[in-house]
């Protein structure tokens, strides 16, 4: 059965390998290919699932060893893979969401001359991201990890005949790699540390280490975390990340990839249990990037960097759950996978309504849009549900759980935490009701509009072959994309309860995470019962603003704040000038520095011999009588040392 | 006589002869170097040498001092003077100089290099002059014969190969081999027909009866000198005398001298300026 | 008076020598400052062989004409035919030597 | 006596580049034919050398040891330890790739231009270097070495100063200008360089009585040679510079921008992929052997350097205009992290600088003969030039991403494997220039996704529309570069078996041992 595991990378990897490098003669069957090969890796995922649920609890864990990657002296790096239930649980998510979206995406690329590549692109982010939680050594997860950042800059560029997704390609990437640092220095502290990097020794001898090198191995885990998850500092890419395809939007930066930062702290537990002080940092990130998500979401009129937001603000909740330690490991990853089900969900909603409306993305250029699509809107309201935390739905479960949890933190902390985590519901509240408002109900304010304003952003390149003019007709989408949303939508309505009643996923974690109730100041009755109240009062606000009034089809300037969020909270504002701009004048600098300084010493060196040798060429200048000159004098000047040597 | 020319301190009269003679050499050598012609250089540095014979006459070097007069002012200066004539002056005789700082190097470096020898001279403790009596005791040409034919031997017969060499050298390259039969007069007048130019001889130098030297170009009728008139030897040296202008000149003062004499105002006649012009 | 003061005449009269020689353009001049150094070099070498008291100075000046002789003579004849390419005697017109 | 396979290596490019020469003008294709044959030998006879060289055997095998110059205690001394075999195979393994990626470098340009551009001299050139270079690493007397590490100038001379790209923004003119500077300053730092090492062997010769390294270093080692401190550390100084400028380490780097710039872009391939390997080849087996306390001695200053190199390296290549100009930057910046991990002393750095000295020639050549395609097609080396050329030859972009994400060192391309283990192993003795060196991933990023972003992604710029995708002779030179580079990501075990038991050798010559974990426990 073990052997299945590698399996479960090769299918897609086959598929990126087949696609890719096939050339134009499999552009009429690419995208098939792709969504086989996705599902058989589901299926292998199933068949092992199944296996694994056959087996004890303690013995749920399977290892495949492949082979001797880099052996150097104590420096021993295997291909090995490790299928344990935390694993398998990502398993599924990545390969099921995974082959739902590739089917959504034959029907919502199917006009693309590149859908081929598209599809080698998927398959590639699918290898990768399966590596990534397959690894048995944070060295083989960095493979993975960078693996799925390759994909996701393949994928965001790939409309790369716009400047706008080439740039965002780029700057996901190189935030990215700023948290990669973290993981490979956290790997070099592993191997001073512990002398290995393998899950295995190091986790079960994390307590035998001093707590201020795991601290330091925490805190830059977490670094990579901020940076693969877009946390608080590093969340900037995530929203511009929005210009590449929305199936990619849907798959990797909702659903998968952008929670590998959670599976990392999870699985780095035992790290994380034995340096509070790490923990504490990585509960803070996780709550500041909850509100941050939640009020950039608010401001936003692009629907899918409003749902940018909300990933963010959503991802910000289960960090901050796998920050709490023991009692938030398993419901921050319960969450992440209803999240990724209802995520998804929204995301293929919003592809399906820009698909129906010629591409466009403001908000405020659509409205009444429920008659027109009734399946999007029916599937996209139960992931709007799912998301705000309405009672008996996915959302409901997981999130009550963390906010509970986070009470549960006990001290002063606790109350922070599960505060900022209570605020946080109403707000997702509030901005997922304005996006619902917005796209699906109130006047049609797409009609009597038929030019759009240049600066008005496009998404989809082939807005432009469709005649950008026009009138749009909202329709709905066909049977391929409606029949994913269908299924996330299932998915998001019942798997929280699933999951939740009879604490089914806790059980099956327990093992890999372990768990620890804590003890909440606070009831759980009390805790649903605020949340609840946040619910309300954030749906309620939105309604009132968004339900009772017109939108206006051009944005208000808004108050400061709105502005702010409007701007991701200043945050590349400060980027561009400290960094980028820092950078630039650096870089110039330095290039001026090379040529003028270092270059400068050497040619100038060479120049003054240079001179030298010019003035001495005048000497050279034919006439003998000057030679003649230089003779006689230099026979004085013989007589005169000779002279002088006998008066000495 | 040799033993009182040979003494330590010298006679008085030999010290009367140094300082008159001396005095002439160095005007002489000053004027080798600073003449502005050739041939006063020559001049003078023959009498220069000349004193220099009568100091090695002086110093008991007779048959040397025979030599300097009869070899070096009697046939090598005569050398020299042959070749200033061949040569001619030239531009070269210009004073002025050319080469930046040379002049001033030149000073500098010879001054230095005197007071560098005077100082090494006075250094020197040369105090104890033996003679040449002892030396010249059988005879100073038996003396320097018996050296020559013996201790000198070689040295004197490679300098007998070195003048033989120095003798065929200059031969070889003054000498200009011709490869081909000379043109006879006839062939030459031919090619000049074929050529087409200059078929009738050259116009002869000289203007009228009163310049007929060969260094005077024949006017052309307009007035102006042409060169062709004179030989290429001495245009190549610059030696062209022009006296275009010259019978202007003589006219003007003709003209001058005839109206001071019917005492009337000078007129300058416009005409004539051309003339005046073309002679500058 | 002191022969010494010969040794004197003899070094001023080389010091104008080759003063001349730097400063002189006309070949022909040059060559008379040239010989001019070596009488003064010849008035040396007789002085010190009356100082010696025998005549190896003065078979040296012998050669030394020799030499200056076979010299002047090559010499003369490289200025003749020199003139003969150039139409020039000046030394400064031979200046092919520069850079 | 055994066949002399070490000496055939290198004798048989030699051969070959006479022969090559000696092509009549008229049959050029005829020489670039016999070049590639020639080139192609050599790789199986460095593919011999691979399979009889024994990992576990004797430090130097294949050994080859002649009387040469009797009076100095010259030898021909030949012989290979893992290192040089793996750097041998690299030298071979590159050299066919830049002789078909050259193959129209230098033929005659059209006509109306005066440049004449001898073929034959090009291909043979390029054989010379690599017989140079071959024997270099195989050479274990200090003499012989220092002979062909200061003879492969003068072909590289010729080939920097005669072979310059096609097209020239500025004009034949200027671009001849430029080119004759580069040649110069090449041949000026390298000759500076080498004449300070001459006075270094010269002082070793007068030190040691001899030039074998391998007397010389065992001993050095069995303490029967006795060296002054100060007398060691000058030496060291002496090897270490020229290597340092060959290599190039900041400060003395300036030369390899320019000459990467103006040769074509297989010429700089040869530099910075072959030659310069050679540089810090022989800090490994020359600067660490012969000097080891001198070389602890000096630690210190040098990773401060080679620190430098990487971020300063890849800042510039962040601020070039010129695409050639901005791999060679990037190159700098490898360098740094290849001499740091020699400098680490640690099994994992010195492992992983020879690594990365295979690695970075295969990634830096699959990105710099990439360029070169793209530059011969569009006659421009500025960025600012491009622009959407995905769009119009995907395959060439395709492979120039590779490229690029090798040169930033992704995670299963080859580079990442050596760059690791260059990081582990400085950080394990030198935490904070771990840490430090660490931020050169970053810029490495940004350097090279800028660079495929300019000239790749965007509206495609008129001047690039009609270019054409990669021929089937270019597909040949990248497709297996690139297929090496996976390889080797995924499988780079070969190459470390071979070079592990070198470094383990070397490691005992500096009496250097690795760091101990915190937790030893959990091995």
């Amino acid at each position: 059965m073990e052997n299945l595991i590698a399996l479960l990378i090769a299918a897609p990897l086959l598929g990126a390998a087949v696609l890719l490098v096939g050339g134009r003669r499999l552009d009429a069957v690419g995208h098939w290919i792709g969504t086989l090969l996705s599902t058989t890796s589901f299926v292998f995922g199933v068949i092992l699932f199944a296996d694994l649920l056959g087996r004890n609890a303690d013995d749920r864990t399977l290892m495949q060893h492949l082979f001797t990657w880099v052996p150097v002296a104590g420096f021993q790096a295997d291909v090995t893979f490790r299928l344990d239930q935390l694993s398998m649980t990502f398993v599924l998510l990545i390969t099921g969401v995974g082959s739902l979206i590739h089917l959504y995406s034959v029907g919502y690329m199917e006009h693309d001359e590149r859908r081929r590549r598209f599809f080698g692109y998927l398959n590639l982010f699918l290898a990768a991201m399966l590596l990534l939680v397959l690894a048995d050594n944070y060295l083989l997860l960095y493979v993975g990890w960078e693996g799925v950042g390759l994909a996701s800059y393949l994928l965001i560029g790939f409309w790369q005949h716009k400047p706008s997704a080439a740039t965002a390609a780029k700057k996901a990437f190189i935030v990215n790699r700023v948290g990669d640092m973290g993981l490979s220095i956290a790997i070099m502290l592993m191997f001073t540390t512990f002398g290995t990097f393998a899950f295995g020794p190091v986790l079960s001898h994390a307590t035998d280490a001093s707590e201020g090198r795991l601290t330091a191995i925490g805190l830059m885990l977490l670094l990579a975390a901020c940076g693969k998850s877009a946390q608080v500092p590093l969340q900037s890419w995530l929203g511009d990340a929005m210009e590449g395809p929305t199936p990619v939007s849907a798959l990797i930066h909702a659903a998968t990839m952008v929670t590998a930062g959670v599976y990392l702290i999870v699985r780095s537990g035992a790290v994380f249990n034995a340096a509070p002080d790490a923990q504490l940092v990585v509960t803070v990130v996780g709550a500041v990037t909850l509100l941050f998500g939640a009020i950039v979401g608010c401001a936003k009129d692009d629907i899918k960097k409003a749902l940018a937001g909300s990933t963010m603000s959503q991802i910000g909740y289960m960090v901050l759950a796998a920050g709490l330690g023991p009692i938030g490991y398993v419901f921050a990853i319960m969450h992440l996978v209803t999240h990724g089900f209802f995520k998804a969900g929204l995301f293929l909603g919003a592809g399906s309504v820009m698909h129906g409306m010629n591409d466009e993305v403001d908000m405020r250029r659509y409205g009444g849009l429920r008659k027109y699509m009734p399946v999007t809107f029916v599937t996209f309201g139960l992931g709007y549900l799912a998301i705000i935390g309405f009672p008996g739905l996915s959302g409901f479960f997981s999130k009550d759980k963390i906010i509970e949890a986070a009470f549960a933190k006990g001290g002063t902390e606790g109350w922070i935490l599960g505060t900022c985590a209570l605020l946080g519901a109403a707000i997702t509240a509030f901005y997922m009701t304005r996006v619902m408002l917005m796209t699906f109900f109130g006047e049609e304010r797409w009609r009597n509009q038929p030019t759009r304003s240049p600066e008005a952003p496009s998404a989809e390149p082939a807005a432009e072959h469709r005649g950008e003019h026009a009138e749009p007709h909202p329709h709905e989408s066909p049977k391929v994309m409606t029949i994913p949303m269908i299924a996330l939508a299932i998915g998001s309505v019942f798997a929280g309860g699933f999951f939740s009643i009879g604490d089914r996923f806790l059980h099956w974690l327990e093992p890999i995470t372990g768990h620890s109730e804590g003890d909440s100041p606070l009831s759980a009755g009390a805790v649903t019962g605020a949340t609840m109240v946040c619910l309300v009062i954030g749906v309620g606000i939105a309604y009132l603003q968004y339900g009772r009034r017109p939108v206006p089809a051009v944005a208000p300037r808004g108050s400061l704040l709105t502005r702010a969020a409007r701007r991701d909270l200043l945050q590349d504002d400060f980027n561009h000038v400290v960094l980028v701009r820092g950078g630039e004048h650096l870089t110039r600098s330095l290039v001026y520095v090379d040529h003028t300084l270092v270059d400068g010493v050497v040619n100038g060196t060479a120049a003054g011999f240079g001179g030298l040798s010019g003035r001495l060429r005048r000497l050279q200048n034919g006439y003998a009588r000057s030679y003649a000159v230089s003779m006689f004098g230099g026979a004085a000047l013989l007589v005169a040392a000779t002279l002088l040597m006998r008066a000495v | 006589m040799s033993q009182q020319f040979a003494a330590y301190a010298t006679s008085t009269g030999e010290a009367f002869q140094f300082w008159v003679l001396g005095t002439v050499a160095v005007i002489g050598a000053l004027s080798t170097v600073f003449m502005k012609r050739a041939v006063h250089s020559a001049l003078s540095l023959a009498g220069t040498m000349i004193v220099l014979a009568v100091f090695y006459l002086a110093n008991g070097a007779y048959f040397l001092g025979i030599v300097q007069i009869v070899v070096y002012t009697g046939a090598i200066m005569m050398l020299f003077l042959f070749v200033v004539m061949l040569v001619g002056v030239t531009a070269a005789d210009s004073l002025k100089e050319t080469i930046k700082g040379q002049r001033w190097l030149a000073l500098l470096c010879g001054v230095g290099f005197g007071v560098l020898l005077f100082a090494g001279i006075a250094n020197a403790s040369l105090k104890n002059f033996d003679g040449t009596g002892q030396a010249n005791a059988n005879g100073n040409v038996q003396g320097l014969a018996a050296l020559i034919f013996t201790k000198y031997v070689f040295a004197f017969e490679i300098t007998g190969a070195l003048l033989i060499t120095a003798a065929v050298g200059a031969m070889v390259l003054t000498h200009r081999e011709r490869t081909e039969r000379p043109k006879t007069q006839r062939e030459q007048s031919e090619q000049r027909v074929r050529e087409g130019k200059h078929l009738p001889p050259l116009p002869a130098p000289g203007v009228y009866a009163r310049h007929n030297a060969v260094d005077i170009a024949g006017l052309l009728p307009d007035g102006t000198p042409s060169e062709l008139t004179v030989s290429k030897t001495l245009r190549d040296r610059g030696q062209l005398r022009d006296v275009s202008a010259q019978a202007l000149g003589d006219l003007r003062a003709l003209e001058q001298r005839s109206e001071e004499r019917l005492e009337r105002t000078p007129v300058e006649p416009a005409n004539l300026k051309r003339g005046e012009e073309a002679s500058k | 008076m002191n022969p010494v003061y010969y040794l004197y005449l003899a070094a001023l009269l080389f010091t104008i020598g080759a003063t001349g020689v730097l400063i002189r353009r006309n070949a022909i001049v040059v060559f008379m400052c040239i010989e001019l150094m070596l009488n003064a070099c010849n008035l040396a070498f007789v002085v010190f062989s009356r100082m010696h008291g025998n005549l190896d100075g003065q078979i040296i000046a012998f050669f030394t004409m020799v030499v200056a002789a076979a010299e002047v003579v090559v010499g003369l004849a490289i200025i003749v035919s020199l003139f003969r390419t150039r139409h020039s005697a000046s030394v400064d017109d031979a200046s092919l030597m520069k850079l | 006596m055994s066949f002399p396979l070490l000496t055939a290596t290198a004798v048989l490019p030699a051969a070959g580049a006479v022969a090559t020469a000696a092509v009549p003008a008229a049959r050029r294709t005829a020489a670039k034919w016999l070049a590639l044959l020639v080139s192609l030998a050599t790789l199986v006879l460095a593919i011999v050398v691979m399979v009889r060289f024994d990992p576990g055997g004797a430090r130097y095998q294949l050994t080859e040891s002649h009387a040469w110059i009797a009076d100095f205690g010259v030898r021909y001394e030949l012989g290979v330890d893992g290192i040089a075999v793996a750097l041998l195979a690299l030298t071979a393994l590159l050299i066919p790739f830049i002789i078909l990626a050259g193959w129209h470098d230098a033929d005659p340009l059209e006509t109306g231009s005066k440049r004449w551009r001898p073929t034959q001299g090009f291909f043979a050139l390029i054989l010379a270097v690599e017989a140079m270079v071959i024997i270099s690493f195989e050479a274990t007397d200090v003499f012989l070495f220092y002979i062909f590490f200061e003879a492969m100038l003068i072909p590289m001379y010729f080939l920097i100063g005669g072979f310059g790209d096609r097209a020239h923004a500025q004009g034949e003119e200027a671009a001849s200008t430029q080119r004759s500077y580069a040649a110069v300053k090449f041949l000026l730092y390298n000759l500076v360089g080498g004449l300070i090492m001459l006075a270094a062997v010269i002082g070793l010769y007068t030190v040691a009585g001899n030039f074998s390294l391998t007397e010389i270093a065992q001993a050095r080692a069995n303490g029967t040679l006795h060296m002054a401190t100060s007398t060691e550390r000058w030496l060291f100084l002496g090897f270490f510079f020229a290597f340092a400028v060959k290599a190039p380490l900041w400060p003395l780097h300036t030369w390899l921008p320019n000459a990467m710039q103006e040769s074509t872009a297989p010429v700089a391939v040869l530099i910075t992929a072959v030659v310069d390997k050679v540089g810090t080849f022989a800090m490994l087996r020359f600067c660490l052997q012969l000097f080891p306390e001198a070389s602890k001695w000096a630690t210190p200053t040098i990773l401060v350097l080679a620190l430098i190199s990487i971020i300063y390296g890849a800042l510039l290549a962040v601020g070039q205009r010129d695409i050639k100009r901005l791999v060679a930057y990037a190159s700098i910046s490898h360098f740094g992290f290849i001499i740091l991990g020699i400098f680490a002393m640690t099994s994992q750095g010195q492992s992983g600088a020879t690594l990365y000295m295979v690695n970075h020639g295969i990634s830096t050549a699959a990105l710099m003969l990439v360029a070169g395609f793209l530059i011969s097609r569009r006659g421009s080396r500025l960025i600012a030039d491009y622009g959407g050329v995905q769009k119009v030859a995907p395959v060439l972009a395709g492979t120039f991403l590779i490229g690029s994400l090798a040169t930033l060192s992704l995670p299963g391309l080859a580079p990442f494997v050596s760059e690791f283990l260059v990081l582990v192993g400085t950080f394990t003795r030198y935490p904070a220039i771990g840490i430090i060196a660490t931020f050169g991933i970053v810029l490495a990023a940004l350097y090279t996704l800028v660079l495929y972003q300019r000239t790749m992604t965007g509206p495609v710029k008129p001047a690039v529309s009609a270019m054409p995708d990669l021929k089937a002779r270019e597909l040949v030179v990248v497709a297996p570069l690139i297929v090496l580079l996976i390889f080797l990501g995924v499988y780079p075990k070969p190459v470390t078996d071979i070079v592990n038991p070198a470094v383990n050798q070397t490691m005992s010559d500096v009496h250097k041992t690795d760091p101990k974990p915190a937790v030893e426990a959990a091995k």
